[in-house]
């Protein structure tokens, strides 16, 4: 048994990259605020200190640049991480990503690498319309790349590792919400698989489907059903390319009812895809339509209260699943 | 005359009127009305009336109050973020705009868009946006409406330095160029873009040589001095106005706070900011003022006390204020048709 | 009764545009070899000749511009059109179109409105991994902007001449391979409103939800379907945001069975999504699973072969069909 | 000695090995080769035995065979999508060449990429790129590890004029100048972009001034005079290469074919072109390695036959080779781990 130790979730992404940085000469970090502020979520503080301007690279704003740089520097031999502060700033890089990161392997015939990893951050707090989107259905979209959206600091850690080790490029999504959330950890270096989804909470009346910070709302609601005795299962689904539908299939199969649960907006967002492949790979199985619990479908406005109504909250999910298995 | 830094500027521009006393008055009590503003948001945001980001003017006033008291009323504006310095320069209402950081249904624009997104189409004030230069092509396009429609009116872009390392500046600066747009670019240096300082973001440290890429007309000024910023902008406006093409006007300038709240600010020493101290522009002014006996310390008390009731009522106003109707969510998001 | 005349989908395009350049004089083409050259795919052939370079404007290579400078002139009072040579270059100005174009209404409260209209092109032909691509569900997510994607030429004609008198921003996006199709339409002003999805084959076996090109490869599967005794009904959407899901449902309701053939990537693109609310909202009139036919899951290889492999055609989209109802 | 239009140019750089006769005929050779590659793919193309976009480099191979050599062996090279010029130029075998213009399998990256897409990672040679300026950071990226890991070795980047105008151009140059990365920037300006004047897409005629907002050492050369291209790239990458930071050329040159295949040409008069033909570098170099005596009618004639000869053979191996295993739709997506 591994000594288990508690970290928060931004620790834990720093424990990652500081390994990595430790044993791995040609990876470095770049980025908007990475080095001397520290990252803008503090998630790099203390990193340039220890590994040194040239290792952890405070850039200009100008995400292409970024992109294309980091992405340069892997077919040369690196192993870069490049930040985009948000993921509202990835729309700016977006052409770099999709069409030079996800394709160099491929459009070259295989003669050539691109092993970026591409941190980025989803999340929300009256920062309004262009600061506040859910952008993973995007990225999950793309041949060529693989998407991880990790919810607990276990598997920040454990899915960071393996995109360090990995020479595909990975984008790599946190949740500013979730950075100071505590969660145990093995001490040292271990890695979590891409593709694999992890099954949160067995349960055997209904099959929650999410990732990243719904999963704490979706396991928060599981609690409270089950004191109503409402046995709720929630798989994280925690890579979103690739996906692992064997896990959720099962799941489904065994509860017979599934509401996928998700951020980002509804209409051609990620939960589309999801219900879509539910309702046909368990088609047998399903006693009620999939549902789907999402953000209100709208450009997030400012007002605190407007926020508030727009996201899935455990109240929401817990009157749903009620009302699903009335 | 503003001696042009750049070879490429014409010198056909005629110069600003002349200030006044008056003038002179009203620019202070502008910069006051702002200052105190940003003050009272500041301690609001700490109170948790305010949330999400808050980019604050302190430092930059001059830059504001001294270029809008040299455009017309209908010429317009884009800005970026840090936005409501503009917005009061422009003489919008403090009530609705201090509302709108509260999040408020009396808000500017409903309590939608907060801070960074600041607007008031009757006053030309088209907005603070919040993506780094995402709203320089927007400000080209404005001034392409205006060519197009010949109308006399000219589009201004405030944006900050850091701002000129992304490419759409680049891409909105060649084609105002190329088309020769009634537009004036307007680089606030406050020497940080966040908390990189301008040499360690730029290949250039002064921005305003980025032009000679596109042959436009542009000058570095500092930005404190509020009557330098009046008289540069009136000429290069001038000059937008009269169909020479864009121009570009670099302010030096310098943030007091960090850049939005909770900065840490590790990559300045509280003695960097002390020694910008001297530089601010409304000290400056209030000096230059009493200077030449166009004012008193009396009526600097004043002034300075109307501004606080002002901001006062402001508050007040917010305060009292409802929050948006929960149908709001689902406003807006179409025209109706 | 209307005349009815034949056209072709380009020229039907080139007279909406013609027709609204003529009673609009705030209206001007910008774009990309769209003046002199006469449109990359000579859809805009012409129109420099007769409106002059003030009102069909060549630009720069500078997406991120064009969109900016249109949709800026929209909010200052300009009906403006932004043509996007191809929708894989959209990418490089999707920051722009998400981030402003389709908030400008909204972020400011309802007080401003930028109505331009972004045309561009879907089409592939030995083009390779980046000038192949699909992304018209990014564009459907996006709450603030209305997204067509015209099959015919009535429809190219009609939704265009909507957009024209649209005060939201549109996002157009025509078909290289269709640019060439004849089809009738009245002459003179008409319009297709958006939203409204179009029937263009009854049938009671089987439902195919489509749109663009792939409604005419449904069409021609259908016709030999009939020959055996099936009857394909097909509904093609024309709008994706608004999308008519009143019109899927009941045909589904009727037809019992759902077939969704679109030509981008299966995985979080177009399909999922209608295929999720087809599996939710006529749970209890299926007989069977939504099926779905999209292009393989790759970025487009260049080799003819390899490329014709990748996409539905109608002998697979028969194949399928069969298979569904045997 | 490269005079450079530019003042920020240091003159610190080393002069070029001098050209010898033999590399004047090498040269001549690997001219001739690209001008026929690209006539049989050309011909291939109307054949319908090549198909999406084929953008010819006929006009200015000078630029490519010049800068070629006078580079190192391994430094890198990304260039747009008018590339098989640079592949040729680089040594690459024209067979696995014209195969990938087939689409098949024993293409330079079989058949996945076709025209756009050249590519050979054993000559150093990363690709063309097809989205206009989007190769230009990675450029620079490649650059970046060759400082970062103290490799030997600097990174070119070609684009044509038109990709200037492109954000992405702006945002690479800023982050090489600033860094001083190892790379050469070889703006190919053939006059047009598409059907675009350079003039009518650009505020500035003159691409190099555009360096001036990097201060970067840039220059303007005829680029279809090959000795001028092979003495200022040498002299260039020189001072690149000795950490002086990044440099740009721009290359005056002509394209003689339509943009891609299918271009009606509207744009300019049959004219314009044939005042161009007498400046085709093809035959400059002929000229002049005539007139050194370097080379005689006879010995032209017999290269110009062993260049056929080997273009036939490309042909004929592009033509026998197996279009790619159906597989091969489903493979390379991932690297498999
Ligand atoms: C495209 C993009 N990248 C990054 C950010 C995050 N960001 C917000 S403000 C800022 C600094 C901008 O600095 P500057 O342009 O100098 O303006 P200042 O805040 O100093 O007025 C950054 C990096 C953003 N909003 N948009
Ligand atoms: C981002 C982007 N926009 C538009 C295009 C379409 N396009 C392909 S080549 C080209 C012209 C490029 O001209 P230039 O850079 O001068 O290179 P040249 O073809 O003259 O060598 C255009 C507009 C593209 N490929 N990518
Ligand atoms: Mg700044
Ligand atoms: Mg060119």
């Amino acid at each position: 048994m591994t000594d288990l130790i508690q970290m928060t979730y931004r620790d834990a992404l720093k424990e990652a990259m500081r390994e990595a940085l430790r044993r791995d000469e040609t990876a470095v970090i770049m980025g908007e605020e990475v080095g001397v502020w520290g990252g803008t979520y503090a998630v790099t503080r203390g990193l340039y200190d220890e590994f040194g301007a040239h290792r952890v690279i405070d850039t200009p704003i100008a995400e292409m640049g970024i992109i294309g740089v980091a992405t340069g520097a892997a077919m040369g031999g690196m192993k870069p991480i490049a930040e985009i502060m948000t993921i509202n700033f990835a729309l700016v890089a977006i052409d770099q990503i999709v069409n030079n990161t996800a394709k160099i392997h491929s459009m070259f015939g295989g003669t050539m690498r691109a092993p970026v990893v591409i941190r980025t951050t989803a999340g929300w707090g009256q920062l309004a319309a262009t600061h506040s989107q859910s952008f993973e259905a995007w990225f999950a979209y793309v041949p060529g790349l693989i998407v991880v959206m990790p919810s607990t600091a276990y598997d920040a850690k454990g899915l960071l590792t393996t995109a360090m080790y990995s020479q595909n490029p990975v984008i790599f999504i946190e949740h500013t919400r979730l950075y100071g959330e505590k969660g145990e950890l093995p001490k040292g270096e271990f890695r979590v698989p891409f593709g694999v989804a992890d099954v949160k909470r067995q349960g055997k009346d209904l099959t929650i489907v999410t990732y990243s910070r719904m999963t704490h709302v979706a396991l928060n609601a599981a609690k409270d059903l089950a004191q109503q005795g409402i046995e709720v299962e929630v798989v994280d689904v925690r890579s979103l390319r690739p996906l692992d539908w064997a896990t959720i299939m099962n799941s489904v199969r065994k509860t017979h009812r599934a509401l996928v649960l998700t951020e980002d907006w509804m209409t051609f967002g990620v939960s589309g895809e999801i219900a879509a492949r539910i309702a046909h790979d368990a088609f047998d199985y399903l006693d009620a339509p999939v549902e789907r619990m999402t953000q209100a479908e709208v450009p997030l406005p400012y007002a605190p209260n407007l926020e508030k109504m727009a996201f899935p909250d455990e109240a929401k999910v817990f009157a749903k699943i009620k009302e699903m298995l009335a | 005359m503003v001696t042009s830094t750049n070879p490429a500027v014409s010198v056909t521009s005629r110069a600003a009127p002349p200030i006044t006393r008056e003038m002179g008055l009203h620019w202070l009590e502008q910069m006051m009305l702002i200052r105190r503003f940003e003050e009272a948001a500041e301690y609001a945001y700490t109170q948790k009336k305010i949330g999400g980001f808050l980019h604050l003017y302190i430092g930059e006033e001059s830059i504001a109050v001294g270029a809008v008291a040299a455009m017309q009323p209908d010429d317009d504006i884009f800005t970026h973020y840090r936005d409501h310095g503009w917005v009061l320069a422009r003489g919008v209402d403090p009530k609705p705009s201090m509302a709108e950081l509260y999040g408020k249904a009396t808000g500017l624009v409903k309590g939608k868009g907060g801070s960074m997104h600041f607007a008031s189409v009757e006053h030309h004030m088209w907005g603070g946006y919040a993506i780094v230069g995402g709203h320089i092509p927007l400000a080209a396009g404005m001034a392409f409406s205006h060519q197009y429609l010949k109308r006399d009116r000219i589009a201004f872009c405030v944006m900050g330095e850091g701002a000129t390392n992304i490419g759409m500046f680049h891409e909105a600066l060649n084609m105002a160029a190329l088309w020769k747009l009634p537009a004036v670019f307007l680089v606030e240096n406050n020497q940080y873009g966040m908390g990189t300082a301008v040499e360690r973001a730029s290949a250039v440290a002064n921005i305003y040589e980025k032009a000679t890429a596109y042959h436009m007309p542009a000058t570095q000024i500092d930005g404190n001095d509020i009557e330098l910023v009046y008289n540069t902008i009136f000429e290069f406006a001038d000059r937008a106005r009269r169909g020479e093409g864009p121009q570009l006007v670099e302010a030096m300038t310098y943030r007091f706070r960090g850049h939005s709240m909770g900065d840490p600010q590790r990559y300045r020493s509280k003695e960097e900011v002390e020694q910008r101290r001297p530089n601010d522009p409304l000290n400056r002014w209030e000096t230059k003022l009493l200077e030449r006996a166009w004012t008193t310390e009396d009526e600097i008390k004043q002034l300075f006390a109307r501004v606080d009731a002002q901001v006062a009522q402001a508050v007040q106003f917010a305060e009292d204020s409802p929050f948006p109707d929960a149908r709001e969510l689902y406003t807006d998001i179409l025209v109706e048709e």
